[in-house]
Order: structure tokens, then sequence, then C-alpha cells
């Protein structure tokens, strides 16, 4: 049981900063997903929280205790690699028992405790099968149990389920989270794909550029994007974000986006934007929040996406493009045909268009 | 013994015109001005060396083995039956004496050779060691590539029995190469030719050598004042080159002072060298001789003689360098050069390369001398012997087109006038031994007077070694258990035992008839001198 | 990965004492090389490990242009040996790995030539001094003794089981995907092996054929037992530089030497890069 | 005509390769095959044949006429009773049980230092593998000055002793075979290293660093991971260095001779020396079938020992 807490954490490789000042505390017991695209630093701050890299600068704390200068192994962390490194020259036996063995556990525990593993992970019929011939989805348990056998305190992740097929992953995903429901350990979990993020993190760390850009449960990452790169990389598709202007008409304000139309901002909104009239915004709203009812905005229609349940619509106008995502049971718009929108209020969403942040709603 | 008669015969023929040629050489000697006057050559001369001083000893007439030979090329030429040239290969060390002008004006041997008679002497060098071994490959692959092998005398035996080289009886016969002329020729004439030229009575070979292995010391420590107080306090005689092995001993260990780099005794000690040393301390065990067979082919070795040479040569590495065991002549003249020697037996040339003013990396020139090889005395006095080894002898290969002009392309290479030009020639290894050698004015001039006379003293002291079939076999067997003995692995007892054993073995596959012969061919050759103590 | 300094200080203490040790018998290589004839000329006597005065003598002594040829008559210089060598090995070269690129590919592809594996192996495992009788005989027969072809054919023969070994691992290795993809485009199997396999086989070839180059380059028996003066290659000249004079000519022996070294140094800078990745014999297919 | 276009490729792709494959496959092995016929046949049928006989070049018959000195199997009879021989056989055993392990441990263990980056590793790296260049002919020449009493191998003793050091080495049968070890470990170390570094650099990141985080300690890593991991390989480089030193020769030949006495005279040195010196040819044949028939069977073990390591 372990509380991470990264502090100013950075690592520079020469000129290149792979990761740039980093804060972020992980609860005890918290399943934390780091996620952003390739090269974004989720992996270096997870080699960091391993000890394979050393950081340039900040602290590591494990329930506090700085663990910088604690060699990996000593830190007691299980690590499953995206290929998972599975000792191919052993058997599944082997490779299970093998921590244990490195630790010095007595035989006996060993035998018990690699039983108990197999069995939960299913794997006893297999469990001298040498590990070379086993197939990709067997691999990835080994690799977990292999780790866990150990009982670690911090479990760290690196994309286990990018090499598994597309059925297989559905299945693995609900096994690891409850795997974590039974060991009760602190997780790790790096990975590109928002889908793993958001259906079995607590609390994701969206990354990019090796700077952490946002930290909360996965709603409030979907609902409250701290900026428009989270905007756009939450979300299949992602928030549209469209350039607009602030306008103030009596007490309201709304945005136009020229050519478009406007959009009325909701009461929280409208105050934390009052003093910016006439000043340039970027309007964002999430696709399937378009309503194919009233007025507001329109565009022509482009693509028209049947996907089952759902149908997505490319909308185009002068070069800007935005999607929308509507029930399938909602005649989709005629394509080659302008289309008129609205957006509800509470579904709007302000950034600079300067720095990308999001305006923040403000109470009155 | 039908050879035997034949040769006496030859004697006889050819001892008479080797006065005639004499009477000519000696006067034109004292008149060089004169000699130089018309076409370089003296009067009734038709051939030889021109353009320096003296030349005129090297030059010849009609009736001599090198005119004899040049006359019936230049016959052969205007037949027709002549090739364009002949190859002949040989060590890379000697390949200078016949290439290279000596001295200065002179030509070379070589184009002295193409000059007279038109045809190309080409000449492949072989490397030092590997001389037998090219030569059997040539003939037992038919490779062709020589006309004339260079190997050492040794192997003439089996070189012959191997048919790859051309008996020259016939050759001989005709050309008459006059190579036991007294005074001129080889030292004990018909016997010193039979010994160096011949295997089972007939002629096989033309020698181009004389590695007699000769002792030399440096004067500069036998004569310092110091060292032979020093020596005369401790041993109660004068210092002075050892007589006899005890002398060689206890002198050898007096001046082996390893830490001052000076070794006491450099003779090899090392892998087909090494037993030539042991030889000379066997060989005096009886007199006049302590042969290796009996008559009968039965070995020698395994005795109470054998045992005690055996331990007297493993005793003496004491007084040798601690490296003695890997030592090769290169080693040792390297070593001597340098100073780091007090004594040693080597090839007869040693003076001539390292007594040189041209050589700059000698720091001993000046400073050496010769002596007589160590004896044993015994009741009808004293016998001391050295050993013939080694020593390149030229052979006609059977592959050859042109075996007769080939033999007559030694013929005058061997004989004595040319033979002393090319040998007092310092650029190569074929070494005097012929009686004009040693007393021409050149060869000694290069081999140094004080060295010369003690060559041809040991000459006259020197056993051939092993120059039957399978003389490399049992020099090997015998090597193989010396070093054995010297290494500390097997005591002089096991050695003889072991050699012997090993020679029984050789025998049975050389052919015992065959050996006996030989055995007894290579018995005449031994000295039977003996010294007054 | 993080090491403690103790494990860094021990790093450096073993291999700089390791590479002195070896850099030992190499320096003294270079230093006899550029000794004066006084400085080397006794055995074991007075040597002194750096050159007291420094000469090139010894190189200009090789090449016939030296002002001590007393101390020996130079017949041969060593320009033709150093040519006989580089041709004969490299030419050696060429044949073990045109034959065997050719039969790995043939099997590592096409199943073709299974006896060749274990035939190789035996050649490669028997001592040449065992055969060379018989091969005397027969290189004599066809005229091959002292002969540049006769030199090269029997260094591409005994080098030949590296060749294919290496480049059977090679290919072994490579993914077939892309020559699959070059078939099914039209390509015939020979274009494809000759435009698409062999130059991404570059790497591969380098550095095998820089190791059978260093194994005919380095040979001393085979062309001490099949040369005689034209074609004698380096180490086989080396054996005729030594004297009445001096004994071995350890300086001049040192030069030839320190020549002799050159080509595989260069070759091996040239492809240093593959050098590691090509010794691994496909030994890590997993 | 459209439509037998279209289909024609079709058959060709899936036909005609197989077969052109097939030819084409031939055509490549057959330089090899031809190679290796020309280089066997004619030798082994010779050897057989004169192994027969007494035959020598000395006996003034060519080796065709070989027939008329037949022996039967004398050769054999004494090549069983031939201590020099065993001797020379057991000698080459031993410096190969001496020298590989040596070098092979040597090897690994430079490889081990050298396999991850450190300041000079390029430069150390290119030194250490000089030796490997320097022609084995030179480098003889070299070591035999290297170990006179009185040379520099002694100078470097000397430093650690009081008194200075003066050992024959080439003058003492025990020494003279520690000096050519000796010789053949600096010369041939290098490949061994260059060859398992090949290796152990190939050996797969994370997988170490899986085992680290399994808390296992480095010798638990480089014992159950990295070595296991590098098994063929290993096994690749000592038959490399078996199969070459089994014919060691010219290093040792040229420091030596085989000397002192039979001291440090291999397979490779008396065969040398029976055929040079001897000239005992049939007696040769004898031997080179004697080890070609060992030879074969060892080499028909190893290569099913490799195809059953390589199909797992």
């Amino acid at each position: 049981m372990s509380e991470i807490a990264l502090e100013n954490l950075g690592k520079t490789f020469g000129d290149f900063t792979a990761l740039a000042d980093m804060n972020l505390t992980i609860a005890n017991g918290e399943f934390m997903a780091l996620l952003g695209p390739s090269g974004c630093g989720k992996s270096t701050t997870m080699n960091i929280i391993a000890g394979m890299l050393r950081p340039s600068h900040g602290a590591i704390r494990f329930n506090g205790q700085d663990v910088v200068d604690v060699p990996m192994a000593k830190r007691g962390v299980g690590f499953v690699f995206q290929n998972y490194a599975i000792f191919t020259h052993m058997s599944v036996r082997e490779n299970l028992a093998y921590g244990l063995r490195a630790q010095g556990a007595p035989g006996a525990e060993i035998t018990k405790r690699v039983k108990a593993f197999a069995e939960l992970l299913q794997l006893e019929t297999m469990l001298d099968r040498p590990a070379a011939g086993l197939s990709v989805n067997i691999l990835q348990r080994l690799a977990i149990g292999r780790s866990a056998i150990l009982k670690p305190a911090i479990f760290l992740l690196d994309e286990p389920l990018s090499n598994v097929d597309a059925a297989f992953r559905a299945v693995m995903r609900s096994e690891l989270k409850s795997l974590q429901g039974q060991f009760g350990q602190t997780m790790v979990y790096v990975t590109h794909d928002q889908l793993e993020a958001m259906t079995m993190a607590d609390r994701i760390a969206v990354m990019d550029h090796g700077k952490l850009l946002q930290v909360g449960t996965p709603l409030d990452i979907y609902n409250n994007p701290a900026d428009t790169f989270v905007a756009r990389f939450i979300g299949a598709p992602g928030m549209n974000i469209l350039d607009g202007r602030l306008i103030q008409k009596d007490d309201a304000v709304s945005v136009e986006v020229p050519g478009i139309g406007s959009v009325d901002l909701p009461p929280a909104l409208q105050f934390a934007a009052r003093d910016l009239n006439g000043s340039d915004v970027q309007i964002g709203f999430r696709p399937e929040q378009v309503s194919a009812t009233g007025s507001g905005l329109t565009m022509r229609v482009g693509l028209v996406e049947r996907i089952g349940a759902r149908t997505i619509v490319h909308l185009e106008h002068e070069g800007i493009a935005a999607k929308a995502v509507l029930p399938a049971d909602v005649a989709p718009p005629v394509a080659r045909k302008d289309w008129t929108f609205t957006v509800p209020e509470d579904g709007v969403r302000l950034f600079d268009p300067v720095t990308g942040q999001a305006l923040k709603a403000r109470a009155h | 013994m039908p050879n035997l008669s034949k040769l006496s015969r030859r004697s006889f023929l050819t001892s008479t015109s080797g006065a005639a040629a004499l009477a000519v050489a000696t006067p034109l000697y004292l008149r060089p001005d004169r000699a130089r006057a018309a076409s370089g050559l003296a009067d009734g001369m038709i051939g030889g060396p021109t353009g320096f001083d003296g030349a005129e000893r090297y030059q010849y007439g009609p009736d001599t083995p090198e005119g004899r030979a040049i006359d019936a090329v230049r016959a052969m030429k205007d037949a027709g039956s002549a090739p364009e040239r002949i190859v002949l290969g040989l060590s890379d060390g000697s390949i200078g004496q016949i290439t290279q002008p000596f001295p200065a004006g002179a030509p070379s041997i070589k184009e002295l050779w193409e000059q007279e008679t038109g045809i190309t002497l080409d000449i492949v060098g072989v490397p030092n060691g590997q001389e037998f071994t090219k030569v059997m490959q040539d003939i037992s692959t038919k490779g062709g590539g020589f006309d004339i092998y260079a190997v050492e005398w040794n192997r003439l035996g089996d070189l012959a029995e191997s048919g790859g080289i051309v008996n020259l009886d016939e050759y001989v016969e005709m050309h008459k190469p006059e190579w036991d002329m007294p005074e001129r020729g080889y030292v004990g004439g018909e016997q010193g030719v039979s010994l160096l030229n011949g295997y089972r009575g007939s002629i096989y070979g033309v020698c181009l050598d004389g590695d007699f292995q000769t002792w030399n010391h440096r004067t500069d420590l036998f004569g310092d004042p110091a060292e032979q107080a020093a020596f005369a306090d401790k041993h109660g005689y004068e210092l002075a080159p050892p007589k006899t092995w005890k002398e060689h001993d206890e002198i050898a260990a007096f001046f082996h002072r390893p830490d001052d780099g000076l070794i006491g005794s450099t003779d090899l000690r090392n892998q087909g060298w090494g037993y030539t040393n042991w030889y000379q301390r066997y060989v005096t065990m009886a007199s006049p001789n302590q042969f290796l067979f009996a008559d009968d082919g039965t070995a020698l070795i395994n005795s109470e003689q054998g045992v005690q040479a055996t331990m007297e040569y493993v005793a003496s590495l004491a007084h040798h360098s601690a490296d003695a065991i890997s030592w090769g002549w290169p080693e040792q003249y390297g070593n001597f050069a340098t100073g780091g020697a007090a004594m040693t037996c080597a090839f007869s040339n040693l003076p001539k390369f390292l007594d040189n003013s041209g050589n700059d990396g000698s720091t001993v020139t000046g400073k050496i001398g010769s002596h007589l090889p160590p004896g044993r005395d015994h009741a009808d006095g004293r016998v001391s012997r050295t050993v013939l080894w080694f020593n390149l002898s030229a052979s006609v290969s059977t592959q050859s087109e042109h075996p007769e002009l080939c033999y007559l392309f030694l013929q005058w290479l061997g004989s004595s006038r040319i033979y002393s030009w090319m040998t007092a020639n310092p650029g190569g290894f074929f070494d005097p031994f012929q009686l004009a050698n040693f007393s021409d004015p050149l060869v000694r001039q290069t081999y140094h007077d004080y060295h010369m006379d003690i060559v041809r003293e040991s000459v006259r002291r020197t056993v051939p070694t092993i120059n039957y079939p399978g003389a490399t076999a049992f020099h090997n067997a015998l090597d193989e258990n010396l070093t054995a003995a010297l290494t500390g692995s097997m005591s002089a007892e096991d050695a003889m035992a072991n050699t012997e054993r090993q020679w029984k073995r050789i025998a049975r596959r050389v052919g015992e008839d065959k050996l006996v012969e030989a055995i007894r061919a290579n018995k005449a050759a031994w000295p039977d001198l003996v010294d007054p103590v | 990965m993080q090491r403690a300094i103790p494990f860094e200080i021990f790093r450096y203490v073993v291999i700089l004492s390791l590479v002195a040790i070896s850099l030992v018998p190499t320096l003294w290589m270079i230093s006899m090389a550029f000794k004066p004839i006084a400085e080397w000329s006794a055995a074991g006597a007075d040597l002194t490990w750096w050159p007291r005065n420094p000469t090139l003598d010894n190189f200009r002594f090789i090449f016939g242009q030296s002002s001590t040829d007393l101390i020996v008559a130079l017949e041969r210089t060593a320009g033709r040996p150093i040519f006989a060598s580089l041709l004969t090995a490299t030419f050696g070269t060429l044949i073990a790995m045109t034959a065997g690129t050719a039969a790995a590919y043939g099997l590592s592809r096409f199943g073709q030539g299974g006896n060749l594996p274990l035939a190789l192996i035996q050649l490669r495992l028997f001592p040449p001094m065992a055969v060379m009788i018989p091969v005397m005989i027969m290189w004599s027969f066809l005229g091959l003794i002292d002969n540049w072809f006769g030199l090269s054919l029997i260094y591409g023969i005994v080098t030949l089981p590296f060749a294919f070994w290496l480049m059977k691992t090679f290919f072994d290795d490579m993914p077939r995907e892309i020559e699959d993809a070059a078939l099914v485009e039209g390509c015939t199997r020979w274009r494809v092996f000759v435009r698409i396999t062999l130059p991404m086989m570059r790497p591969a070839l380098a550095s095998s054929a820089l190791f059978v180059f260093i194994l005919n380059w380095s040979d001393y028996l085979i062309a001490l037992l099949l040369t005689t003066r034209d074609w004698a290659t380096i180490p086989v000249y080396m054996a005729s530089l030594s004297s009445s004079m001096t004994g071995q000519l350890y300086g001049a022996k040192a030069a030839l030497g320190v020549i002799a070294a050159v080509p595989p140094i260069i070759m091996g800078i040239a492809i240093q890069k593959h050098l590691v990745r090509g010794l691994t014999f496909g030994a890590l297919k997993e | 005509m459209t439509k037998v276009s279209t289909i024609e490729p079709v058959a060709e792709l899936t036909d005609a390769p197989v077969k052109t494959g097939a030819r084409l496959g031939l055509w490549l092995t057959l330089p090899a095959q031809l190679l290796v016929l020309f280089i066997a046949l004619f030798p082994i049928l010779m050897q057989v044949y004169i192994s027969l006989t007494d035959w020598s070049p000395l006996d003034g018959i060519p080796w065709w006429r070989a027939h008329e000195l037949w022996t039967g199997l004398l050769n054999y009879a004494d090549l069983m009773a031939d201590s020099r021989f065993w001797g020379a056989l057991w000698r080459t055993f031993f410096v190969m049980a001496v020298c590989v392990p040596v070098q092979f441990l040597l090897g690994l263990g430079l490889a081990v230092l050298f396999v991850d980056d450190f300041r000079g590793k390029r430069v150390l790296y290119s030194t250490l593998l000089v030796p490997m260049m320097v022609v084995p002919a030179v480098a003889g020449y070299m070591f035999f000055m290297l170990f006179q009493s009185g040379g520099p191998v002694n100078d470097l003793l000397s430093l650690f002793t009081s008194d200075p050091v003066r050992i024959a080495w080439l003058s003492d049968p025990d020494l003279a075979l520690i000096a050519v070890m000796l010789a053949d470990i600096w010369q041939w170390t290098p490949l061994m290293f260059l060859i398992l570094l090949a290796g152990m650099i190939s050996v797969p990141q994370d997988q170490q660093m899986a085992a680290i985080l399994l808390g296992a300690s480095w010798w638990r890593r480089f014992f159950t991971i990295v070595l296991p991991r590098m098994k063929s390989i290993i096994i690749i480089a000592l038959a490399i260095r078996v199969i070459e030193i089994f014919k060691i020769f010219d290093t040792l030949f040229i420091m030596t001779g085989g000397g002192p006495g039979v001291a440090t005279e291999t397979i490779s040195v008396y065969i040398y020396k029976v055929t040079q010196q001897e000239l005992i040819w049939s007696y040769v044949a004898a031997i080179a079938l004697a080890i070609l028939i060992v030879l074969s069977v060892v080499s028909v073990f190893a290569i099913k020992r490799m195809q059953r390591g390589q199909g797992t």
C-alpha cells in the first residue's frame, strides 16, 4: 500500500526535455492512468517511478519517503512491460516463481503461491509448458502474474494491452480492474488508448510533450478539459473547437463564429467572460451534444458515417471542420447540403485562443 | 666395388692436368698488371672473371674443369641442344654470392656464366630450413619447378633413393671435374669426394659448401691478463682455447656470467642442430672413432659411451644461455655479434660475418679467434672431432630436360677457381672446403688467416653425420630424445635406450640391406687422425 | 541504468589492465619496427622497450632501400609478397563469399544442398596439414603451385565454411515478406536475389567478408607449402628475413608485421558498425 | 482476352516460383558443392589408397604405383602404437582444454564490462581487437622474443619480484607449452570477446529490467537470464575456437617448432614433421584418415545437436 508523490519531477536527455516539472500525487490504492500520445513523457514518468531512469531533478516519494536513490530492485514495484518480457527460455512455472526465488522465499512458500496464482490467472494447465510457445493473451496474464505474485505495493503497467487482439482487450480490461480490486495496490497504467484509461482508471493524468496537462477522474477530464489539447484528445471523436468572438448584448454574452452562427453561453461562463467583450475565443463542444433541432449554427454536411448505434456527421465551412454524433434513431442530415444545429448552453466550453487554456466558469 | 675403381682411374687421369693448371695459374698471379692488359683475360685463359686485382687466379684455360665445362656448354649451344635458361633453387641467404659482384670491378658469378654461355641462370630463393621440403615437394608432385636443387648434404641418400636426382657418373666420366686434385681439390682427395658428392658409390651431387662446424672464441677475453690470472688461480693451468672437453667445460663455466650478459659457450642445443654438438662429444669416446652403428647395422649409442656423452651434453647446459634450447643459429650469431658469449661452435663463416668491418651490428670485430674442436685423451693420443652438418650440395633434377648442361654448370661453379672466387664473396653462406679455397688470398681475407688454417685442420678431423636413407628420421629420433634429456624429462640412459629402439624401427622401414651398405660407405669417410697429447 | 562508483572503478581497472597486457606484444612489434639494427640484433640481451634511436631503416630495408644491405643479400623485397598476400587473400575471400553466399541462400530459401552444413563443418574441422600431400599433388598436376589462382582457390575452399555459415544465419534471419512482395510484383527469383536480397545483406556481407579475409590473410602453413618464389605471401617471405651477420632480422620482420596489420585494421574500421552485429551468427532468434 | 490475362499471372504465382526456386536453389548451391567435391574426392581416395601401402616419395616410384609396396593395415597398426601421435593428440586437446575456457571466461568478462556505455568505450573496444589483426606468423616471432630469458615478459615479471626473473620459457617443456598457450590466448581472446559481446548486446534489455524489478541480483540475472539467452552463441563461439585450436600451427610452429623435444608438438606440427622431414607419406595418409573418421563422428553429432538446438 503506497502513495506515490511526484514533486517537480523532470528528465532531460541533452537538449531534449522528456519530462518537465511534473507534480502528481497518486493515492494509496488508486488506479491512475497516464494517458497521452507517444512521446508525451508518460513512459519516462513510469520508468522514473520504477527506478529505471534517474530523474534530472525533482523527487519521488513513496509514502512520503524519497526513493530517488533507492535502486529499482528495492523499490518494491511490480512492472508489466509492453511486450511482457517473459523469460521465454523458461517454463511458465519458472517465470512465476522467478521473483520469489530471487528474493529467497522458501520452497514450500513458492510452490504454494505459484499454485495459487496459476489458479487465479487460469494458468494451471500450462504451468510446465515452455513460455516460448504461448499465445499473446496468456503471456500477458503471465506477465501480470509474475509481478503480482510478489504482492508489490505499486504496480506499473506499460501499455499492457497494446499487443492483445481487440476482442480480448475488453476481457482484459475488466480482468485487470478486478485484479486490482483484489490486490488493492496502487496502480499506474500507461496507455495511449483513452478507452482503456476511461474504463479502468480512478483518475487519469493526461500528458503531452513532457507536460502534465490535466489530472482528474475520467468524467471530469471528459467534461471539463483543461485545454484544447485535452479537449481534442479525449473522446472519440474529440471535442469540436471553433474560432469565435465574444459578443455582449445587454447582459447576455454569446460567441459568434464567423459565417457559421452564434452560440449563447451558460450563465457561469457568461460571468467569466463578461470583461472580455469583443475578444477572440475558441469555443468547444462535444459532437455528441449537437442537436439537430433548433437554430444557432449552420455548416455544410460532408461525409455521413453510420456506425451502428451512432451516426457521425462531418461538417465543414470554409476550411473549418467539425463533427456531430447523432443517435442512430435520429435521421441524419442530407450530405452536401447546409445543416443547422444547436449546442445546448451547458455543453459549451471556452478556451483562450493563445494559450489554449480553458476559461473557467465562475460563480456569481 | 666397381665404382671405387672408377674413381681411382679418374683421379689418376685428372691429377696430371690439375698440376698443369696450377703451373699456369701461379706465375700469372705474380703479374697481375699484364693479365689485365688485353681482354682482361690472362694469356692462355679462355674464361673467368676480370676487372679486379688477382682475377687471374680465377680464370681458366681449356684444360681445366671450368674450361671443359664452358667448352662443352658452348658446343651444346652450337648444336642447338641447350636451353634458354636453367632454374636453380637455392637458400635465400646464399643467393647473394652468385648475384652480387665481388670484389669491386668484378662481374657477379651469374653475369659471368650468362656472358660466357648465353644461358640465363634463374635463381629461385627458398627460405632457409625449407630447402629439402621444397625439393621433396617438387619431386613428389612432379612439379618440375627446378633444374637444379641445392639441399643439405645429408639428404643426398634420400633424394637418390627417391629417384628425384640424376646419377652423375656418366657426366663425371665425360667431363672430368677433378674434384680430388691434390693441392686444389677436396680435403681427403678421393675419400672427400665420395663423402661429399657420393651415395652408394655413385656421384649424385656437387658440393657447394663447407659446413664443417668450427670453434671460435673471444680473443679479448682469453687475452685479458686479469682473466688469465683469475683462471690460473682457480684451475692451476693457463687460460687458452680448450684442447679437451674437460678444459672446454671448465673455461666455459669460468666465463659464464649471464647477469653481465656473457655466456660461457653457445654451441647449439636446439632442435635440429643441438645434436651436432652431442656428436662431437660422442664420437671421441673411442680412438680413433666411436661410431654410431656397427658394420652390421647395430646401433652403438645405447652404451656406456652414449650415456656418458649424453650426460656431459646435458651438464654443459649449465654454461649455456638459459634459452639455449630455443636458440637456432640466427640467435647464436646475433648473440655472438653483440659480445654475448666467450666461445661457440658454428659454421665456418662466423668470422666472415662477425669479424667484418662492414658489419655495423657486430661489436666483436677484431676480437674473434678460432680453435680446434676439443678432444679426449686415449691411450694412443688425443682424439678431437667435429662434424659436417647441413652443407649445401647441388643436384640435378630428374625432371630437368637438360641434365648434362645442368651438371656442366655445377662442374663450372663447384670447381676450385670459380668456387674460390665465390666463397670469398661475403654475401652468402657458401663456405670454403677445397684446398684451393683455404689458400686463396681473397678467401683468406674474407675468412681471416687465423681462421682458415683452423678450418682446414678441423676438416681433417671432421666426421660426417648420418647421410643414409632415413637420415632425417634417424636424426629426429636422436634429437627428440636428447632434447628430452636436456629438459630433464628423461634420463641419459632412457634417452639412449629410446633412441636405439626408434632407430631399429626406422632401420626396418628403410630396409636393412640398403642401410648396411650406406653405413659402410659413410664410415669410410671418417678420419683416423689421432693427435699426440 | 545506474551503476555504483565502485563498479565503474572496477570496470576501468580491469579493462585498462587487460588492454595494457594485450598491447604488450603489439607495442613490442611496433617498437622493434622502429629500432635500428644495433638495438634488436641480440635475442634476449640488452633489449629496451623503446627505440633509443628511432629509425625507418627497417621499412626501407624490406623494400630494398637500406644502407645496411650488407646485412643480408635481400634478393626479394617485400613489395611482391605484400601484393601476393593482398591478391590471394582478396581473391580467396571472393571465392569463399561468392560460393558461400549463393549456397547459403540456396539452402536457406529453397532447401537445396542439405548435405552442405555437415560437409562444410568437416571441411573446416580437418587440419589442412593432413590433406596437404594430395592437395600438393593435385595442385601440381593442375599447374597451380606457386600460382596466385592456386593459392586463392585453396583459400576460398578452406574459408568457404565460414562464409557459408555466417551468410546462412543472416538469410535465415531475414524476413521473407520483402522478397515475397517483390515476387508478387513479377520479379524473377534471380532478380529478387540480386536486386533485393543482396543489397539488404550488405552489412552482413561486409562483416562476413572481413572475417574470411582475416583468416586468409593470416595463413602461413598453406602458403608455405603451395608457393615458392613468385607468390610467396607475407608470412612465408618473412621467414627469409634472417642473416648471418645479425641473426634473425627481427626489426625487418616487425616492420613487415606492422605493414601486414594495416589491411585488416583498415577494413575493420571501415565496417566497425556492422562488426558486432555481424558476428551473432544468427544465434539470437527468439 | 481480358479474362485470360487476369488469370494467367495467378497461375504463374502459385506454380512457377516453386519450380524455378528449386532449380535456382540447385544452381546456387552448385559452386559450393563442386568446391567441396573437388577438395574431398581425390584426396580421400588417394589417401585411402596410399595408407594401405608403405609408400614414401623416397621409394622412387610415383604414388599411383604405391600398390607395389602393399602393407595392408600396417600403418593403422603402427598408428595405434605410435606414442608420439597419441602424445601430440593429447597435447592438442590439453591446449584446447586450457585455452578455450580461458579465452571464454576472459571474453565473457570483457563482454560484461563492455555491454553498457561508459566513457572511452569505443577506443578501448577497438584496442582490444588489435591482436586479432596481427598476422599469426608475426606474432610467433614477437612472442619468441618476448619469452626469451632476458626478454620483456621476464622484465615485466621482475617488477613484482625482488630478484630479476630469468625464466627460460621456451627451453622448458612445461613453460614452453604455457608460452604457446598464452600466445594463443592473446591472439584469439578478442574474437571470443567480439562474438560474446555481440550475443550479450542482443539479450533483450526489458527481460533484464524485468528480472531486476523482480528483485534478482546481478549474479542471478546473469546466470538465469543473460547466459541462458546467449546459449547458442556461446556454443558457436566455443565451437569456432575448438575447431581452430585443433589445427593450431602457425604461431606455435614459429615460436617453438614443436619443441623443446616434443613438448609443444600438436597434431598439425606432428603431421608437418612426418610429412616434410621424415617423408613417410603413407603413414601421414593413415593419420589423416583416422582423424577424418573421428571428426566425422564428432561433426555429425555436433550438427544433430545444433539442429535440435535451433529447432526449439
